[in-house]
C-alpha cells in the first residue's frame, strides 16, 4: 500500500520535471511494483516446484530414526549416503539383493530401441502423412489421435494375446514394439505439425531434382528435423524411462526395468519401509529424465515452438 | 537347471523365508531357483502373473491367490497337474486342514500346494498404552471396546491403522470373532444370505460401525509397521492384524506378554479362519527340457516336506501345513495359535467366494468405513446382495 | 489405370504400415475386442457368453464405480482448468524478459520428467498427516496447523490436485510460453499505442490469438486425465475409502485382481464413449471445419 | 516444327473444386512463356502439373513430342525453380547443385563437369562451398537456378522466382534471366504476377483468371490490343482508364453525354447500331497541353492529386464523373487544383463490348 | 510556427550497437515526412523511438511542442499503423477500432461518434461487425488506419504499411492515403523503402542509411540533385546510369576515354583542377536517335537487351565498357543487336566526387 503511493509520488514529481528536461532514457527504478510482483510470484512458485525435491534429497541423507522424529523440512543432521549406495547395490527384492544395479541397465536396453525405433516410425509417419497424402491417410491419423484417449489399460488384455500369437511376449522387441505403438499418437502428431510448417516447395523441388521417397526423408527432411527430433527425443526417453506398466508386463523376466525395481523396493507390501532408501532409490530413478531436462531443457523449449503451437 | 519362481514376498522378513525354500531346493536337487519377485502383492504382482501366463511366457512356479481364479486357468489347461507328483506323499493325511486343499482341487486334479497358514485373526494390544491409563491389558473383544473411552481420555489412539489394505482383513476377523464359527462357515462356505441378515451378522456390523468411530483418515500411519511402533511406544492401545505384524513387532524390539498382548480369535472363538499361501506350477510349453519339469515336480515335492516348512515358518512367523511337525521353538503366540489350530480351521472368503465378489465387499468395506451415513441396515443389505450375486 | 492407383505412391504407403497396422489391429481391434467383451460375462478369462447389458447395469449400481465418475469430472475440470492458468500465468511471468529465465524455466518442467509414481510417492510423503507437513509444523509450535487433504474425503481430490499439478503445469507453461512468443510483435505496439495495460493485452488479445497452442494443449492435457491412474494409485490408492476412486483404477481392479474382465471392460467401454463425445465435436471443428477456412 | 511442350484438354480438381478446367497450350521449342494473372487463379497449379508434381485429373501432357501425362517429375525433362528458393539448407551449394545428378546415379567428374559449367554460366564459383544460410537473396536465386540448370532440361519452369526480393534486385535478375535464355535457348514457362515481369521477359504471354486463359500473345498485343475488358484491367500500371458509354457509329458518348469521336478506332468487329460499350485509355497515351493540337478529343479539366514518380509525373483528375490518371513528363509543372487541357487519340485506345466484355 | 515533431540529438543503441547516432529532424505541422532507406538502416527504429515503443539512449523527443521523451505512447498524442496490419484477430472491426477507447473509459456515445466517424473517413461502414480474418488486405489495412484515426491524434507514424500488398492494391491505397492527408492535414510519418511510395507521397524525405539522414528534402529535389552517390544511387529505377572517370575543367573523361564535356552543368562546388569523379544520367535522360540533335554529347552503340514494360521500353547497352540503359516511348522500334545513336545533357546529369561521393 504504502508502496504504491510513493511510485505514484515519485512518478508525480517525474511528470513535472519531465516537461523540459525529460533527455535520454526514462529513468527506470529499480524496484518498481511489477518487478517485484513478478519476482515474488516466480519464487512462490519455485518454492511449490522444488521442495518436492528437496525433501527428497535430503530425506535420502538422513538416517532412519532421523526421519522418523525429526521433520521434513530439516536438512540431515549428519548426510550420509549410505542410503543411496544401500539403494544402488544392496536393496533387496525377493532374494535379489542386487538393488537398483541391473534394473538400470535394463532400463537403457529397453529404452535405447524404444527411443530410435518409435521415433523414426513416428517421424516416418509425419513425412508421409505431409508429403506423400494418399487417399484414407488422414483418416488413419484422426484414428491414431482419437487412441492415444483410451485408457491403456483398455488394450493390455488383447495385446497380451496379440503378443503370445506372434511368439514376442516376455522379449525385448515386445516391449519396443509396445512403446512404439503408444508413442506413435503424440509423435506422430508433433512430426506431421513440423513437417507441416517446413517449406513444401523443398519437397517439390527434390522430387524434381529425382530423390525418391526414402532419399527425400533421410536427406532432406531429417537433416532438418533436429528441433522437433529433440523433443521427441526428450518425451521418449522420460517417458519410455519412467514407464513401469509395459516393462513389466512384456518384456520379461529378464529385462526387467529400474521402475519395476524401484517399485519393488518401495511398495514391499510389509513390513517397516525404510524412507531414505526409498528416496533415494526414487531419486536414482528419476536421476536419467532429470539430467534429460536440465541438459537440453533449453532445446525443449525452442523445438515445442517449432513443432506443437501450428496444432 | 533354472526354474523361475515368482512371488510378492518383498519384505525383508518374508525374502529370508523365501531364501529358506531356495536353500533347500539347490541342496537337494543341484538346480537353481531364480526368483522373480514382484512387489504389490495381489493387486501389483497378479495381473503380471497372470498376464505371463496367458501370454505364453510362464515361470516354473508361481505364488497366486488361491480361489476361483485360478480355476479359470486351469480350466484353460494352463496349469500342472500335480496329482502324479505328490500321488506318493498321501498329502492328506499330515495337511493341517483338508480344507486348505479344497480350492486346489478341480475335477479330480491338484493344481496347487498351500505352503504356510496365515491367520488375519489377531487382536494385538499395547501393555504400555493400559499401564498410562491404569486398567489391566483386555482379555477379550469386548473388553477392550469398554475400554476405549478411557483410552480417549488419555489422549491414546484406541485402534491403530495403517492407510490402505491393512484394514482389508478387519472385517473378516470381526465375522468369525464375534459371529462365530457358523456364520463364518453359512457364509463363506454355504453362501446363505439368509445368515447375512440374521441377529449375529448385525453384531459383527454394529461391531464394524463402532470400529469405524474411533479411527479417522487423519490418524492414520502409511504403513502397518508403524502401527507396532505405535503399539510399543503405547501411542495406540490396539490393532487387529494379521500374524505376521509379529515379525515386526520383534525387530523392533517388542517382547510378547510384556509389551504387547496378542488374542488370537479375538479372545472370542476357539477357532482360526485360515488362509494360506499357495504356490501353482504352470504347464510349461510344448518342447521344455524335461530337467525343467523334473525341477518343477521337485520343487512341488520340496516346499511341502517337513525341512522345508519347518525352516520356512519359522522365519516367516507363520504355521505350516502339516501336523507332523515340532515347532517347540515358536514364541508364546504361535504357541496359542498352534493350539487352536488342533480345532482345525475356519475356511476364509478367499476360498469359496470368486475374487470378483471378494473385490465388492472389500469396496463395500472400504466405503462403509469412509462414510457414516451409510448405516449398519444399508451394510448389511448391501453385503447380502452382493453374495447373493456370486456365481 | 488401376495398377496406377494401386501403385501411385507405393513408399509412401508402404512407409505408413506400421501405422496403418497399428490403427487397425491395435486402436480399432482391440477397441472392438474391448467392446465386444464387456457384453459378456467373462472372468478372468474371456471365455464368457454373451449376456446383453447385465455387466452395464451393475456397473451403473456399483456406487464405487459412479464415485469414480464424478470424481474424474471434478478433478478433470478442476485440473484442466488450473492447469491451463497456472500454466499461462507462469508463460506470461516468463515472458516479462527476467533475469534467470532459463533457470526458472527448468525449474518449473523438470517434474515433468518424473514418473507419476515418483510424484506421488513424494507427495503422499510430504502430505502425509503423521509425518510430513502438518506434523512437522505441528512440532515447530502452529499446533493449531492442519493440512490432511490427503486424508480428508472431501479435500482428498485437492490433494491429487495439488500433485497433479505440480507434475503437469511446466509443460504446459512451456506450450503457452511457445505460443506467446509466437505473437506477432506487432500486436503488442500497436496495444501500448492504444494504452491497453499489459494485462488486458494478455488475457484480452494475446490469449485469444494462442488458439492452436490451447488445443494442443487441450489434447494433451485431456488424455492425461482420462487416463489418471498412476498418480492415484501412488500417491491415495483410493482412500480414504472410495472417496479418490478413479474409473482407470476400477477397470484395472476388476480387469485383473477382481478377475472379472467383463465387468472391467464394461468400465472401459464407458470410458472409451466419454472420450468419444467429448472428442467428435473437437474432432469436427478441427478437421471437419477446414474445409470452410480455406 | 514440333512444340516443346504441349498441353491438351487438361482439367484438375482439388475434391470438388475445379481449378483448371479444358485448358490447352502450345509451346514451341525455345519459347519463354510468361503465365501471368491474379493470386489463386491456378498459375502454379498449371505449372505443378507439367512438372508432374500434382496428379491431373484428366487430359494429357507432352514434353518434346512425348506423352508424359503418368512420368514422374524426374523423367520429364524439365528443371523447376520455385519461389522461396528451396535450397536444401544443409547442404553447400555444390551439393545443392549436385544432389539431383547424384540421385540418379551420374559419374562423379561428369557431375563436377556439370556443376562447373552452371557455376560458371551464372558466376558463382566462389559460393561453392557456402550453406545457402550464408548467401544474399540473389545468390541464393542463382542457384536455384542452377539446380535447374545442372539437369540439362529442355523446359525450364519458374514459379514467381523473383516474388520474395526487393525491387532493385528484382529488376537486375530480371535482365539477367532474360540473358540466360537468350544464351541457353531453352523453352522456359514462367508464373509470376508481376506484369512487369511478364511484359519484359516473355515471348508470348498467357493471362489467366480463374483458370482459364484469357489471352495468349506476344507482350505488345497483349498490352496494345487487350482481347477483353479483364485483360485490359488487369494490365498496365497504373491502370488504363475506362469510360462507359454508348457506342453508336463512329462517336462514343459516356455516360455523363461527353462525345468522344472514334473514327480513328480500327474495329475488330465493324460497329452495328447503338451498343453499350467501354473505351478504355491507356495514362501514357492521353497528352496534356500543347500536345493535344490534332488529337481527335480533348477536355479542359482540373487536376486532383498530383504523384511525381521521378522520372514521370502521374496525375489525376475527372472526365465528367469518371476519374481518370494520365502520365506526363516529370518537367512539366502541374499541382493540384490547376486547370490544363487534356486529349487523346481514340486509335491508341481500345473499345469493349460492355456485355460480352471483349474487344471490338 | 511550431513543429509538430522534433528530434533532438536522438541515439539508441542496442547494446552495443548503435543503431541510431545524434539524428536530429523537425517536422512542421500537417507536413508528411517519408522515411527511406534499404532494410535495416534503422528506419523503424526511429519510428519506433517517437511512437515510445523503444526506450531511446540519449535524446530529446518534442512532439507538439511538448517533451515526450519519457511519455508513454499512449501519452504522446499519436497514431500508428503496422506493416502486419496488427488488427487483434479475434475482435470485430467495430471492437478493433474502439478497444483502445473503451479500455481508456470513454464515454460510449463519444466512443460510437469516433468509430462512425473514422469509418466514414475510410468507408468500411458496412465492414464493422466483420473480424479481421473476413475482411481482404487493403480493408484490413484500412481499419490499421482506422485505429488511428478515431485516437484523434495530431501525428500518424506508418511502418510500411503497404509492404504486404500486392502491386495494384499498392497503388491504390498509395493515392487514398494521400486523399487521406489531404483531408485530414495531420502530421504524418512514414516508414518505407519502396521509394514509388516515398516519391509520390511526402512532401519532404529523408533518406537514411545506416542510422544517419542522407539528404532530408523534396522528392524532386532527391530525384534530381542527390546530395551524394548513396542518394542518386539509391533514386530511380531503372537505376541511374554511373560513368566513371576524371572532371578536369568543363570536361569530364571516363575510364575508357570517352570525352563528355559538362559545361551545361550547375557545379555546386566550382571544379578545380582535375579529379576523380563519378558523373550518373538517369536513364529516361538519355534520348535516342533524332532527338539527339543540339545534345552536349552523343555516341553510337549496339542495343543488348530489349524490355519492353508496355507504357515504356527500356534498353541495354554500353558506352565503352560501361553498362547502361536507357528509357524510350514503347512506339519506338528498337530490338537486340540494332545500332542506334544516343546522346544526353549533362546538365540534367549529376557529377559526384569519386572520394567523398558528394555532389560537385
Ligand atoms: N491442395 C489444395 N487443395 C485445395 N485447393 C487448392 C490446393 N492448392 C491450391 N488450391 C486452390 O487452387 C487455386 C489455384 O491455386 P494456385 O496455387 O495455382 O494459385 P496461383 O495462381 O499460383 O496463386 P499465387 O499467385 O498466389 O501463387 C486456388 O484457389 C487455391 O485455393
Ligand atoms: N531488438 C534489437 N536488438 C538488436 N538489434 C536490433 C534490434 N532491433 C533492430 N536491431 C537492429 O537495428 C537495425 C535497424 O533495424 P530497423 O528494424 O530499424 O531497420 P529498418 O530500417 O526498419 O529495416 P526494414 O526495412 O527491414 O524494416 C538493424 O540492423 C537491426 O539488426
Ligand atoms: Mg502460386
Ligand atoms: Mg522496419
Amino acid at each position: 500500500m504504502s508502496q504504491t503511493s510513493t511510485m505514484a509520488g515519485a512518478s508525480r514529481v517525474a511528470a513535472t520535471n519531465a516537461v523540459q528536461e525529460a533527455r535520454g532514457p526514462r529513468p527506470k527504478p529499480f524496484f518498481t511494483p511489477r518487478k517485484i510482483i513478478i519476482y515474488s510470484l516466480l519464487v512462490v512458485f519455485s518454492m511449490y516446484y522444488l521442495f518436492p525435491l528437496y525433501v527428497m534429497f535430503t530425506t535420502s541423507l538422513k538416517s532412519m530414526p532421523e526421519i522418523r522424529f525429526g521433520n521434513i523440512f530439516a536438512l540431515p543432521v549428519a548426510p550420509n549416503f549410505d542410503a543411496w549406495v544401500k539403494a544402488w547395490t544392496s536393496a533387496c527384492t525377493g532374494l535379489n539383493c542386487q538393488g537398483l544395479a541391473p534394473g538400470f541397465w535394463n532400463s537403457v536396453k529397453i529404452t535405447i530401441p524404444s527411443t530410435i525405433i518409435s521415433i523414426f516410425i513416428a517421424a516416418v509417419n509425419g513425412y508421409a502423412l505431409i508429403n506423400w497424402r494418399f487417399k484414407g491417410s488422414e483418416i488413419f491419423f484422426a484414428i491414431l489421435i482419437f487412441g492415444s484417449f483410451i485408457p491403456y489399460q483398455v488394450f493390455l488384455y488383447p495385446m497380451v494375446i496379440i503378443a503370445r500369437e506372434l511368439g514376442i511376449f516376455g522379449t525385448l522387441q515386445a516391449v519396443i514394439i509396445v512403446h512404439t505403438i503408444f508413442g506413435m499418437p503424440i509423435l506422430t502428431l508433433l512430426f506431421r505439425n513440423y513437417f507441416a510448417s517446413l517449406p513444401q516447395e523443398l519437397f517439390k523441388a527434390a522430387r524434381v531434382d529425382g530423390a525418391g521417397f526414402w532419399r527425400i526423408f533421410f536427406e532432406i527432411m531429417l537433416p532438418m528435423s533436429l528441433p522437433i527430433f529433440v523433443v521427441a527425443l526428450i518425451l521418449q526417453v522420460t517417458g519410455i524411462w519412467n514407464d513401469f506398466l509395459f516393462g513389466v508386463v512384456f518384456a520379461g523376466t529378464q529385462n526387467y526395468p529400474m521402475t519395476v525395481q524401484l517399485n519393488n523396493i518401495v511398495n514391499s507390501a510389509q513390513g517397516t519401509p525404510e524412507y531414505n532408501v526409498n528416496m533415494a532409490a526414487t531419486v536414482l530413478t528419476g536421476l536419467v529424465p532429470l539430467a534429460v531436462y536440465f541438459v537440453s531443457g533449453k532445446w525443449f523449449v525452442r523445438g515445442v515452438a517449432a513443432g506443437a503451437v501450428k496444432g | 537347471v533354472d526354474l523361475e519362481v515368482t512371488h510378492w514376498w518383498t519384505s525383508a522378513g518374508e525374502a529370508a523365508a523365501v531364501s529358506e525354500f531356495a536353500k533347500v531346493f539347490e541342496e537337494q536337487t543341484g538346480n537353481t531357483w531364480v526368483d522373480s519377485a514382484l512387489a504389490g502383492s495381489g493387486t501389483g504382482a497378479n495381473p503380471v502373473i497372470i498376464s505371463r501366463i496367458i501370454g505364453g511366457d510362464p515361470m516354473g512356479a508361481t505364488q497366486m491367490n488361491t480361489g476361483r481364479d485360478a480355476e479359470e486357468l486351469i480350466k484353460a489347461g494352463l496349469m500342472r497337474d500335480l496329482t502324479d507328483v505328490v500321488a506318493d506323499m498321501n498329502i492328506d493325511s499330515f495337511y493341517v486342514d483338508e480344507s486348505l486343499l479344497t480350492p486346489c482341487r478341480y475335477e479330480g486334479g491338484l493344481y496347487c500346494l498351500p505352503v504356510n497358514i496365515h491367520s488375519w485373526d489377531w487382536l494385538w494390544l499395547s501393555t504400555k498404552a493400559y499401564t498410562k491409563i491404569g486398567q489391566p491389558v483386555p482379555k477379550d473383544w469386548n473388553e477392550y471396546v469398554a475400554s476405549w473411552p478411557a483410552l480417549e481420555e488419555a489422549g491414546i489412539l484406541p485402534f491403530g491403522l495403517a492407510t490402505g489394505w491393512p484394514f482389508s482383513g478387519i472385517p473378516g476377523v470381526l465375522m468369525s470373532g464375534i459371529g462365530g464359527s457358523d456364520l463364518v462357515l453359512a457364509i463363506n462356505r454355504d453362501k446363505d444370505v439368509e445368515a447375512v441378515r440374521g441377529p449375529q451378522f448385525r453384531k459383527v456390523a454394529e461391531a464394524l460401525d463402532s470400529l469405524r468411530k474411533v479411527i479417522s483418515p487423519e490418524t492414520m500411519v502409511p504403513s502397518f509397521g508403524d502401527v507396532g511402533n505405535q503399539l510399543l511406544e503405547g501411542t495406540a492401545a490396539g490393532n487387529i492384524h494379521g500374524d505376521w505384524l509379529q515379525g515386526d513387532l520383534q525387530v523392533a524390539g517388542g517382547v510378547p506378554g510384556k509389551d504387547y498382548e496378542c488374542l488370537p480369535a479375538l479372545g472370542l472363538g476357539d477357532k482360526l479362519t485360515g488362509g494360506g499361501d499357495s504356490f501353482y506350477f504352470p504347464k510349461l510349453p510344448e518342447g521344455t527340457d524335461p530337467a525343467v519339469l523334473q525341477a518343477q515336480a521337485d520343487l512341488a515335492r520340496i516346499l511341502i516336506s517337513p525341512e522345508a516348512q519347518l525352516k520356512f515358518n519359522l522365519v516367516k512367523g507363520s504355521m505350516p501345513i502339516r501336523t507332523d511337525i515340532d515347532l517347540a521353538a515358536a514364541n508364546p503366540c504361535m504357541q496359542k495359535a498352534l493350539g487352536m489350530l488342533k480345532n482345525g480351521l475356519l475356511p476364509s472368503g478367499d476360498f469359496s467366494l470368486s475374487s470378483d465378489t471378494q473385490q465388492q465387499f472389500q469396496d463395500l468395506n472400504t466405503e462403509f468405513l469412509d462414510d457414516d451415513s451409510i448405516t449398519v441396515d444399508d451394510y448389511i443389505e448391501r453385503y447380502a446382495s452382493i453374495l447373493e450375486s456370486d456365481e | 489405370m488401376l495398377k496406377r492407383i494401386l501403385f501411385n505412391n507405393l513408399p509412401a504407403k508402404i512407409a505408413a504400415l506400421p501405422m496403418m497396422v497399428t490403427v487397425l489391429v491395435v486402436f480399432v481391434g482391440c477397441t472392438i475386442w474391448t467392446i465386444y467383451y464387456s457384453f459378456t460375462n467373462s472372468k478372468l478369462l474371456p471365455t464368457g457368453k454373451f449376456v446383453g447389458f447385465d455387466q452395464y447395469e451393475r456397473l451403473f449400481a456399483t456406487s464405487r464405480w459412479n464415485v469414480s465418475v464424478t470424481n474424474l469430472i471434478a478433478y478433470g475440470a478442476m485440473s484442466l482448468v488450473f492447469t491451463l492458468v497456472v500454466g499461462f500465468i507462469l508463460a506470461v511471468l516468463i515472458d516479462q524478459k527476467i533475469r534467470f529465465e532459463s533457470a526458472f524455466r527448468t525449474i518449473m518442467l523438470y517434474p515433468f520428467a518424473l514418473s507419476f509414481i515418483v510424484t506421488g510417492l513424494v507427495w503422499q510423503w510430504i502430505m502425509n498427516p503423521t509425518l510430513g507437513l502438518q506434523t512437522t509444523l505441528r512440532n515447530l509450535g502452529w499446533t493449531n496447523f492442519s493440512f490432511d487433504w490427503i486424508a480428508n474425503p472431501r479435500m482428498v481430490l485437492f490433494a491429487l490436485l495439488i500433485a497433479g499439478l505440480w507434475h503437469g503445469t511446466g509443460f504446459c507453461m512451456v506450450l503457452m510460453l511457445a505460443g506467446l512468443r509466437g505473437v506477432d510483435e506487432e500486436i503488442w505496439k500497436a496495444a501500448r499505442i492504444d494504452g491497453i495495460p499489459t494485462w488486458r493485452t494478455y488475457v484480452s488479445i494475446v490469449l485469444p490469438m494462442m488458439r492452436g497452442v490451447l488445443v494442443t494443449a487441450l489434447v494433451i492435457i485431456g488424455s492425461g486425465i482420462v487416463r489418471l491412474y498412476d498418480l492415484v494409485v501412488a500417491l491415495t490408492n483410493g482412500g480414504p475409502g472410495i472417496s479418490s476412486e478413479v474409473p482407470a483404477k476400477y477397470v484395472f481392479n476388476y480387469m485383473f485382481s477382481g478377475g472379472n474382465i467383463g465387468q472391467g471392460l464394461a468400465g472401459a467401454t464407458m470410458m472409451l464413449l466419454t472420450v468419444v463425445i467429448i472428442m467428435v465435436p473437437w474432432a469436427y471443428l478441427e478437421f471437419g471445419g477446414k474445409g470452410r477456412r480455406t | 516444327m514440333q512444340n516443346s511442350v504441349s498441353i491438351r484438354d487438361l482439367s484438375l480438381n482439388f475434391g470438388s473444386v475445379k481449378v483448371l478446367e479444358h485448358l490447352d497450350l502450345e509451346i514451341a521449342q525455345g519459347e519463354f512463356i510468361v503465365l501471368l494473372g491474379p493470386s489463386g487463379c491456378g498459375k502454379s497449379t498449371l505449372l505443378n502439373c507439367i512438372a508432374g508434381l500434382l496428379d491431373i485429373s484428366d487430359g494429357q501432357i507432352f514434353i518434346g513430342g512425348r506423352n508424359v501425362t503418368w512420368l514422374e517429375p524426374k523423367d520429364r525433362g524439365i528443371g523447376m525453380v520455385f519461389q522461396s528458393y528451396a535450397l536444401y539448407p544443409q547442404m553447400t551449394v555444390e551439393r545443392n547443385l549436385s544432389f539431383g545428378l547424384r540421385v540418379a546415379g551420374m559419374k562423379k567428374d561428369e557431375v563436377e563437369k556439370r556443376v562447373a559449367r552452371a557455376a560458371e554460366i551464372l558466376q558463382i564459383q566462389p559460393l561453392l562451398e557456402r550453406k545457402p544460410a550464408n548467401l544474399s537473396g540473389g545468390q541464393r536465386q542463382r542457384v536455384a537456378i542452377g539446380r535447374a540448370l545442372v539437369r540439362d532440361v529442355d523446359v525450364f519452369l519458374f514459379d514467381e522466382p523473383l516474388s520474395n526480393l526487393d525491387a532493385k534486385l528484382r529488376s537486375d535478375l530480371r535482365v539477367e534471366i532474360k540473358r540466360l535464355h537468350h544464351r541457353l535457348k531453352n523453352t522456359m514457362i514462367y508464373v509470376t504476377h508481376d506484369q512487369i515481369e511478364a511484359l519484359t521477359l516473355a515471348d508470348r504471354i498467357a493471362v489467366m483468371k480463374n483458370g482459364v486463359i484469357q489471352q495468349l500473345a506476344d507482350p505488345h498485343t497483349i498490352y496494345n490490343r487487350p482481347v477483353n475488358l479483364y485483360v485490359a484491367g488487369f494490365i498496365g500500371s497504373p491502370q488504363m482508364n475506362m469510360f462507359t458509354g454508348t457506342l453508336s457509329d463512329s462517336t462514343f458518348t459516356t455516360e455523363d453525354g461527353i462525345v468522344i469521336p472514334v473514327e480513328t478506332y480500327a474495329f475488330d468487329t465493324p460497329a452495328t447500331g447503338s451498343t453499350a460499350a467501354v473505351l478504355g485509355v491507356r495514362p501514357e497515351h492521353i497528352v496534356l497541353g500543347d500536345e493535344t493540337a490534332g488529337m481527335p478529343f480533348t477536355i479542359d479539366v482540373e487536376i486532383e492529386i498530383v504523384e511525381p514518380m521521378g522520372s514521370d509525373t502521374l496525375a489525376w483528375t475527372k472526365i465528367g464523373g469518371q476519374a481518370i490518371t494520365f502520365r506526363c513528363d516529370s518537367d512539366v509543372v502541374i499541382a493540384t487544383g490547376h486547370k490544363v487541357r487534356i486529349g487523346f487519340d481514340p486509335a491508341r485506345g481500345s473499345i469493349f463490348s460492355a456485355e460480352t466484355t471483349n474487344r471490338l
